[in-house]
């Protein structure tokens, strides 16, 4: 309670600050007042633009975050799990993760489209890494003698998998996730703003054509709300999917 | 020709390499800038605004760009002003698929309210929303008597042309619109039809629309009124050498070399064929252009311009300071 | 040592087995010239300065790692990779951090298949037999030290390998109930017929419950001697106290292990 | 070696099938063959043009990285220490770093203009919310026993995060540098494709601009190059960082 | 129990101190109205069945957390978060992993801002009291169970806390090695006059090493008795096996902590 008033404290000032600062300080050209971004936001609202596009690019996102993140956490696994293979395949998954995505945008067109695949492969793509990275490294770093224990127990590598790689490594999954939902987003925009006529990036790009710089604040708004909603969606999945975890922080400690 | 006693040093930014900026492309090829003491440097922004905020930030001296973005600038308190023009002519042309053309039975050489009635439905990419492109092709659709937010499908895809090529190349869109050479280009690459060349004038209605201008802050202006000057000065020399028959194609060589050399050269000069009318024969910047300027921007956006805004955006100090230097 | 001629009994044989570690500074030489065989259905509780290789020994039954040199055997083959005829009850408990008591100790019920109502059944009497009844629901951060190593016990006792290897299972906890354990553990051992490989730094529990007790010397450890325990295999532990034979058993371990000790004792 | 032998092998079937692809399955205009590619790389190293656009890059990419890596790593482990403050800050964060740097590309370049500053400022927000998230995270998880252990020694907070926090965090901290290596080339190539004259990311954007399709590649594979060499330096790093890492892998273990 | 008069002796107070720890289960109560006084310079070993609470009353004089109902003081003043006048060696090792022996007994000496030279002194000199000499570049989970222990230990005593907390630190150390190591642990305590804690299970060594022996009941414990020990402060662990008192005592401490047991025996 007392943290969320806090916050509300901070965030008015913020935007009073940045209500002041506007015109004032920087040129409303640039940085457009809240009050203004506020007036097109009730405008996109009251005529339904704001929904309409947001839900394109929250299915764009939303999809594209979970098809990456469940191949990034599966091939995470795998190449964890497969040491050799992984030392292998490192030089060319890095090299691929180095490509700027933005420079290939021809060649997404060309194969996915210029509709929501487009977007959905795009988004998938980047957050693919981000998990994938994640999840090697904490597959990586679970302890071998956890794993020896459960082998010991007849275990094969589905159970060590399921019973021991997985919840230890969980919090590296999760941190990959709360680490791409950002890029989710960003990665439908950024699709949106490499061909679209619909979702917030067309908004988003709309608005900046126009010189229109309070839309383009309130598209930001409308994108980072977006995040901050798929982001509570991943620390619910969290906190269900680490049980111990949630009681390890409120939990008296003794050593 | 005036030389000045030491090099100045003038940074110049635009969003991409297009016809757009062809005028600017010939002095800068020709010399004509070093010649008057000016010693370029070209930054590439890939859009419009970039470049805008780079001039305003200061980084930048000198921003080429469209006409409407100094009024719109203007007019949210940021302090530039249009000093030079750069290309008169709305550049941006349509481009549309061999393949849509024979299924809507049109040609190159089809009459215009043929090929304007056969738009209905298609699906054109932009640049983005509120860019020139998009105006264009609003405008004509318009033209064609249909709603450009209904009957046709823009696609805003950013100002990476390869992308317009990829989309049609995908079947995803009809065509495009954008400025010279990328139309060409389609043509020759991915056998696309220039439906509708703006850029030769084939709209006349919009034929010698003042599209792009040079822009400077008010305070650059008033502390370099020479430079300014000097730019507008060889600005006009390019324009007179473009349009002088002996030294046409002199020029033409010229931005080939300096910025089209990966080009295929028979489909340059095409190109440069088609489009050097786009260059302006005079500095003038009458306020009747201004006005069509105005007018133009307001018939598709929700913001509208007031055309008071003319006199304080708009100076012709530099050109004719040019006039005179070149006298 | 003489191979044994029938090779069904002969349960574990190790043959001039030694335990290198190779390690950035240097090898770690752990164990030197294993010589040991044990009997199907034998109890052997090893003794040993710590750091002599006792846990290394069992690490090689288990198959965590081949002996760098010789042989170990396991029912008459090379172990290789994970010895899946073994449970392991480890020095430290390695119990699995996210899962409750309850949880840690039906995991080898999982690996078994069992259903969740067997599985359930078993764990209650499980937890019951550990004295966890109470604690099945806390995770191992939320138990004492003892409490976690009845936790493991109880999990190993989940399911019947057939030779089990304890690593000090009875340290932790108090002489009451490590009297009760101890005593589950022989009837348990006893009825199913297990071969147990029992390391202990408690000398009397060493005699207590062993037919046999293998002696390490400093380390890099070998075996010194092989005491032979020769107590009835269904004995009294509670009892056992008085029993001269076990006095003097322990007598004998105590000067084996602790040289100096006794002969300070004898001045 | 064995290990690099069997990555060349893969490299060479990916670069063969990729030649008799270009021009037989997809147009070269799209995908170009690595002959042609190879040909243009010759041609700009011959010419010196591949490593002075390729220093600039490295340099806005390297100094990028390592500012957004410090600032990251520094309030990484303030917040991961200070819990109240870490949740009260939490939101604006995540607002933060959900915004599509692209779409503020103007504002970039009005507040750093469009020289090396503004791709180093660039480069270092993309990288500081990499850095720092893992950074977090990894803070976050040390275990509390062993603080607790620390400050019964007497160890003030600067002993608990030197001896304590740091090297059980560190783990995360060099997974969230690998995964900032890509972006902090990215970065600097979207922000040379935002406004430059110099860099590899204007080498690519000029030769997208020319429809030389053999020269995007060229520059894509440079900058695959330079993020290699950044990730190489990175691993270096890390095994300097942490020698018992190194040593673990190569341990033998013993349960 | 009735304050005493002279605030200096009594260093460590328990006043009806209980802890129940809140879990998501419900309160778990580890100890129950605990009173305890032990005065300045005491040996006090505690013994009492796992889970009875041992640990949870080192806990508490450390500061990890406060009683949940009573009181505990330090020199008079409650205690308040972390206890800077305690060295605690807890029942699980908690090494730095990533640290080597030498480094992790340098813990202590490097937060008290010894220089390098002094620190590398201190570290040989520690290392050798518990016998870690060669493997002083070894990191912990190169060592042995015990290996650990001693590890743990050197690094409690590089420096010199007021009051020591010892949770079952002997209790992964074979007979030779723990009677040097309580030797040692009696000359350091007594020489410098340190105030000790001790949990034990072995009920030999709780006798051997105390002043006084503190017995707890099952748990949620409370302690049920203190036992005096009115053996010489300067006593020879050696011969303590031969000294009637002693074995008199431990008989005492039996019968007191395993009634069970004890009952069987005597019938
Ligand atoms: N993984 C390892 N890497 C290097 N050396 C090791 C490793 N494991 C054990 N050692 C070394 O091997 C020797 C024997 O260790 P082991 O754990 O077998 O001793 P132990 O007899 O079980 O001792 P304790 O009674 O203290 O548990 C020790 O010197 C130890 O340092
Ligand atoms: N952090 C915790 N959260 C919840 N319960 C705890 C916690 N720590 C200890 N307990 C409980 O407190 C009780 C006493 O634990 P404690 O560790 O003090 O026992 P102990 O006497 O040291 O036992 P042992 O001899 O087995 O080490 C136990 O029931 C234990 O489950
Ligand atoms: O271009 C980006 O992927 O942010
Ligand atoms: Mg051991
Ligand atoms: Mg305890």
């Amino acid at each position: 309670m007392k943290l969320i008033l806090i916050r509300l404290v901070i965030l008015v000032a913020v935007i009073l600050a940045w209500e002041f600062a506007s015109g004032a300080l920087i040129a409303e050209f640039f940085i457009s007042k809240p009050s203004k971004v506020a007036d097109v936001l009730g405008r996109w609202i009251s005529n339904g633009d704001l929904f309409y596009h947001a839900a394109i690019t929250a299915f764009e996102a939303f999809l594209g975050f979970l098809l990456g993140a469940a191949v990034g956490i599966a091939v995470g696994l795998l190449l964890g799990r497969a040491k050799r293979l992984a030392e292998v395949l490192d030089p060319f998954i890095m090299a691929f993760y180095s490509l700027p995505k933005l420079a290939l945008a021809p060649l997404f067109i060309l194969w996915f489209g210029i509709g929501l695949e487009m977007k959905i492969v795009l988004t998938a793509t980047i957050c693919f890494f981000l998990v994938f990275l994640n999840t090697y490294t904490g597959v990586r770093s679970v302890s071998r003698e956890m794993i020896a224990i459960l082998k010991l127990m007849g275990a094969k590598e589905g159970h060590v998998v399921t019973k021991v790689v997985i919840p230890s490594a969980i919090t590296w999954v999760f941190a990959g996730l709360r680490i791409s939902v950002p890029y989710a987003l960003i990665g439908a925009v950024v699709g949106e703003l490499m061909a679209s006529n619909r979702g917030l990036g067309f908004l988003l790009s709309s608005a900046a054509g126009d010189f229109n710089t309070a839309g383009v604040f309130a598209a930001l708004v409308a994108i980072v709300a977006l995040a901050a909603l798929l982001n509570y969606g991943v620390s619910v999945a969290a906190r269900i999917a680490m049980p111990w975890e949630r009681t390890t922080e409120k939990r008296e400690f003794s050593i | 020709a005036p030389t000045a006693a030491q090099d100045q040093k003038v940074v110049m930014s635009h969003s991409t390499k297009s016809f757009a900026f062809l005028t600017y492309f010939a002095a800068n090829t020709m010399g004509y800038f070093d010649d008057l003491g000016l010693e370029i440097e070209e930054v590439r922004t890939g859009s419009g605004s970039k470049a805008l905020a780079a001039m305003v930030s200061g980084d930048a001296d000198v921003y080429l760009g469209s006409t409407a973005t100094a009024f719109k600038s203007r007019e949210q308190g940021v302090p530039i002003k249009i000093f030079a023009p750069i290309v008169r002519q709305l550049t941006s042309s349509i481009v549309v698929t061999r393949d849509w053309a024979e299924e809507h039975g049109v040609t190159k050489d089809s009459p215009l309210e043929e090929k304007l009635a056969a738009l209905k439905g298609a699906r054109i990419a932009i640049s983005g929303p509120g860019s020139g492109a998009d105006q264009a092709a609003r405008y004509v659709i318009a033209e064609a008597g249909f709603d450009p937010d209904r009957d046709v499908e823009l696609v805003a895809m950013g100002n990476n042309a390869a992308t317009y090529m990829s989309a049609m190349q995908a079947g995803q869109i009809d065509g495009f619109s954008t400025s010279p050479p990328h139309i060409h280009i389609a043509e020759q690459e991915v056998d696309g039809v220039i439906l509708i060349n703006m850029a030769a004038g084939e709209l006349p209605a919009l034929d010698g629309y003042f599209y792009i201008g040079m822009m400077a802050r008010d305070g650059w202006l008033e502390d370099n009124p020479d430079t300014a000057a000097r730019l507008a000065a060889a600005l006009k020399m390019a324009m007179d050498a473009v349009h002088d028959p002996e030294r046409n194609a002199e020029v033409g060589q010229a931005v080939y070399d300096g910025y089209y050399s990966d080009m295929d050269r028979d489909l340059f000069q095409r190109v440069w064929e088609d489009q050097t009318m786009s260059v302006p024969t005079t500095l003038d910047m009458d306020d009747q252009t201004m006005r069509d300027v105005i007018a133009f921007y307001n018939r598709f956006s929700d913001q509208q311009i007031d055309e008071n805004l003319i006199s304080e955006t708009v100076t012709d100090e530099a050109t004719t300071a040019a006039t005179a230097l070149l006298e | 040592m003489t191979r044994v001629d029938d090779p069904v009994t002969d349960l574990i044989v190790f043959e001039n087995a030694s335990k290198t570690f190779v390690t950035p500074n240097g090898p770690v030489e752990a164990s030197r010239d294993i010589n040991l065989t044990v009997e199907r259905g034998e109890f052997i509780t090893l003794v040993g300065p710590s750091g002599c290789g006792k846990s290394t020994l069992l690490n090689m039954i288990a198959g965590i790692f081949p002996p760098s040199g010789g042989k170990v055997l396991y029912d008459g083959n090379p172990v290789e990779g994970y010895n899946g005829h073994v449970g392991y009850m480890t020095q430290n408990d390695h119990l699995l951090t996210w899962r409750t008591v309850a949880a840690n100790i039906a995991v080898p019920l999982e690996i078994a298949g069992l259903s969740r109502g067997e599985r359930r059944d078993r764990v209650a009497e499980l937890a019951d037999l550990v004295g966890l009844t109470k604690f099945v629901d806390s995770y191992p951060s939320q138990l004492s030290g003892g409490m976690r190593k009845r936790c493991a016990l109880a999990r190993l006792l989940a399911y019947s390998p057939e030779t089990l290897l304890l690593d000090e299972p009875f340290a932790a906890l108090d002489a009451q109930l490590r009297l009760r354990m101890q005593m589950e553990l022989r009837s348990i051992v006893h009825s199913l017929g297990k071969t147990v490989l029992f390391v202990t730094h408690d000398l009397d529990e060493a005699v207590a419950l062993a037919d046999r007790c293998a002696i390490f010397t400093r380390g890099p450890g070998t075996i010194r001697t092989v005491l032979d325990i020769p107590l009835e295999r269904e004995r009294d532990l509670m009892r056992l106290r008085h029993d001269p034979r076990y006095v003097e058993l322990t007598a004998t371990l105590w000067d084996e292990m602790a040289p100096d000790i006794a002969e300070e004792e004898a001045v």
